[in-house]
């Protein structure tokens, strides 16, 4: 393999930062005992865990009661959707959007099954969610309202603020899955009006397996798991204490860091889309402007994704497609389709998730490589030579 | 995922390209996954003489489809005709379950460019 | 404090040993990539997950097809019986004992208020279930049996295998929450005829917040969570890959060490017992010879459990107690309470769970130390001066 | 868990034993967590001149019990009297507030022993 190595899979996730793994380390070997236990080596513990969900808090503008800390973002989603269906005595109607993740949109749908109704929201050809949508949706039924902060594929920031509104106005519950900006963007919930908001650390460099769910004080759930005490029942089982560590030092780093980071990946990001669409017949997926700070997400037309990511990879460029072959499914991104993109296009979607580690000579790199990549499969395309 | 033989077919396809006057020409599609694929042959004495493709596709249907040209050059028609997707994947050395799909194209396409061939072969003597 | 640290608590967590956090140290800040992405870092992430779950197959007798990575023991016991409920189509009736860990009985109670309906098995004086009971509670609603392995708190082992032949007679699912025992005693799931198994890597010396479930091919339940196809979908959301390496050289270590282990446990733990015994008025809880190799579960009669710890915990020594004040509830632990304890000596019970770094000096300190903490608590005690 | 004052009580409690001439004897017991605990008082000049506690309990009962007998040693009966779980608590720096039942006993068995020390008085005066 090639020893350079681009990554450019942020968005998918993240390695942990130093100062995060060196205040995770202790708590393995040594800070071992169980958060629950009585004796001082569990007590050390409980404050160390205890200072994590302080930190969480204050990087959310939560109090420390309102935060659970979960195995991760799919968790967090599952908890607050299934969770508030569960309380409720009888089948209700949900509104999502079209886009959102699949630890959203396929809880939904199983909670259909389950004699609950559910109306996903369509997005414009940026991909945003209209608030006016979402208020028209709104039924004496409605329950619970969950649009994700920001797109995991195209970067597209929604309008969660002017949604929260809505909610708080009609009293529904309102979830945001904000596993994508935590970290990337300044987010405050209250704020931005929600009852919910799911997070995972390994988005913002820290460690895989461990997330949080903000649930407002004075929420009403019913726990998915049962067990121990742990989380005030919410989330039962011994706490996952090093990696609950961990996300309490990369959420307050992260945070902390935001106003430079946003602007150098904002710059990074730009020059990247600029160079991708010089190459000719690429365009650029999700909102122009409305993006997170570290999303490219383009179509290069007449190949296909997973060719491109294949190739990018033999450069040691590390990128990511929604692309059905490269999915595993055999279906383009859903995300894709709900913008409106024609399956060729759909097909040819190339993401790049730019974050803590890309400089200036990375970007250099990409858009030195992916020319004759292009090029080359473009050459073999028989919808090119007719197109 | 893919294996260093599917690799290396993919990153130098064999026969790559079109055959502006070919004998056969083969075209098919997967609906689901949308990759493409156009398959061309030159044949003499009843022997496939050149074989090229292009394909809008990824790595296990470039890769394939590369594998296919260079087992049948060569072969008759009817040798080639007898080549399955299975017989490519396996001269792959595998291919990963969810990608077998798309290789698929290859044999396909080369049956319906042996169909093209032998429609226009009909249509000539019938002249 | 004390600079002596004696831990006894290996029942509630264990630390994470060198062998196991060095394996780990890599997935934080080199191999960082998504197992699910294309590319490189992330496929050669995929295959260290993969050799994980062939270790853990091979400690279990099992294949690796059958081990799904979970969150913990608590999340392993919830997937397996709310999954194997939610799988069906109508309510029916679930066996287990009255002895399990909150994880199992708090989401049987939890089904019960779902329609379902649960028989709680009583057990014997020393917190054995008799295959007999199992048999004679089965109905033909029955689909799902779960009977724990060892017992966290009284360390009994209960007839597995038995039980085992009587669900596999009646084409009963079997599950057992082999928390306590996967590490500590041989374990082949063909050889006990479950279904389900349940482990959690932070009993046995690797890190908190990963665990697995077993469950044979061609088993079926519905996940209790949605989103991504991970661990083929029955536990979506991105892998906790550190902890996954942890888990997999965790069990791998302690697996092929057990001979040794076992028999150094067993002989510290009836030194134990023996001593604490010799102060006079402690009996013994679980059973005598079928318990736990590191499991000592004593009552010291007079006193409660609560003041025994906090003073072992000012010589250095770190151990658990059934009492209610300890466990933040305000009854005693339930299983003390099924093998027929009366209030006081319930909740004069403390647990001492030995392990990997316990040495016969830390007997030989806890049997110096806990005579005067006794005495001391006893000369305080209205009931003692009262007998 | 428990801060250093009630640390401090738990492991040297003071006024721990029984007065076996006691004016007064309280005993209380908590039937949910199965503590139990029984305290002496020794009444002189309508003051509270000795004050000794057992307890079978956790050690926010130990704690609670022996901050007690400071509070109230040398106090009036019915000073003492005024004196609550609340009280006991406050001045201990707080406890857990899954503890707080624990350490309600002490002020219970306090106002128990009173009311034994007052119906020995009333028999007294009444012979
Ligand atoms: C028997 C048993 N089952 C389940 C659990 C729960 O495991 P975890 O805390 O890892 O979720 C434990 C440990 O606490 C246990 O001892
Ligand atoms: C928007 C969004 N939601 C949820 C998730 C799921 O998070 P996790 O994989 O940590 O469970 C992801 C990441 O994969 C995401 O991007």
């Amino acid at each position: 393999m090639k020893s350079r190595l681009v990554y450019m899979d942020h968005g998918a996730t993240t390695p942990v930062r130093k100062e995060v793994f060196d205040a995770m380390i202790p708590f393995f070997q040594e800070q071992y005992g169980n958060p629950s236990s009585l004796h001082t080596p569990g007590r050390k513990v409980r404050q160390a865990v205890e200072e994590a969900r302080e930190k969480t808090a204050r990087a959310l503008g939560a109090g420390a009661e309102d935060i659970y800390f979960t195995a991760g973002g799919t968790e967090s989603n599952n908890i607050a959707l299934r969770g508030a269906a569960k309380e409720r005595a009888k089948p209700g109607h949900i509104i999502t959007s079209s886009v959102e993740h699949h630890a959203v949109l396929d809880v939904c749908q199983d909670l259909e099954r389950e004699g609950h109704w559910v109306t996903y929201l369509p997005v414009d050809q940026d991909g945003l969610v209209d608030p006016e949508t979402v208020k028209e949706a709104i039924t004496g039924d409605t329950f619970i309202i969950s649009i994700m902060a920001a797109n995991n594929e195209i970067g597209t920031l929604q309008p969660i603020r002017e949604i929260g509104s809505v909610a708080r106005d009609c009293g529904i519950l309102f979830h945001t899955d904000a596993v994508q900006v935590v970290g990337q963007l300044p987010v405050d919930v209250n704020d931005l009006n929600v009852d919910f908001l799911s997070l995972a650390a390994h988005k913002f460099n820290g460690p895989k397996g461990i997330g949080a769910l903000y649930m407002k004080k004075g929420v009403k759930v019913d726990p998915l798991y049962r067990g121990g005490s742990q989380e005030r029942k919410l989330r039962p089982g011994t706490e996952n204490v090093p990696g609950v560590i961990g996300l309490g030092r990369a959420v307050e780093l992260a945070v902390s860091e935001i106003p430079g980071k946003q602007k150098k990946l904002e710059y990074l990001r730009d020059r990247l889309i600029e160079g991708l669409i010089g190459i000719g017949d690429v365009v650029l997926n999700g909102h122009p402007q409305k993006r997170l700070p570290g999303n490219v997400n383009v179509s290069f037309k007449y190949i296909e994704g997973e060719s491109v990511l294949l190739s990018l990879d033999m450069e040691g460029i590390a990128a990511s497609s929604g692309s059905a072959c490269s999915s595993g499914s055999l279906e383009p991104s859903h995300v894709l389709s709900a913008i409106g993109l024609d399956h060729p296009t759909a097909h040819g979607s190339v993401r790049f998730s730019l974050g803590f580690g890309n400089s200036e000579e990375d970007i250099d790199y990409v858009l030195e490589k992916a020319p004759p990549i292009v090029e080359r499969l473009r050459s073999m395309s028989p919808t090119y030579h007719a197109r | 995922m893919y294996n260093d033989k599917v690799m290396e077919h993919f990153n130098n396809p064999r026969n790559v390209g079109e055959i502006p006057d070919a004998d056969g020409v083969g075209e098919t599609g997967s609906f689901k996954c949308g990759d493409t694929m156009k398959l061309y042959i030159k044949v003499k004495n009843d022997r496939i003489e050149d074989i090229k493709f292009q394909t809008f596709g990824c790595g296990a249907a470039i890769a394939s489809s590369s594998m296919l040209t260079e087992m049948v050059k060569g072969k008759t028609v009817e040798e080639a005709a007898q080549v399955t997707n299975q017989d490519v994947a396996d001269e792959l050395g595998g291919l990963p379950p969810m990608k077998l799909h798309c290789s698929n194209l290859a044999a396909d396409a080369l049956q319906n460019a042996i169909a093209d061939y032998k429609d226009h072969k009909i249509k000539q003597q019938s002249l």
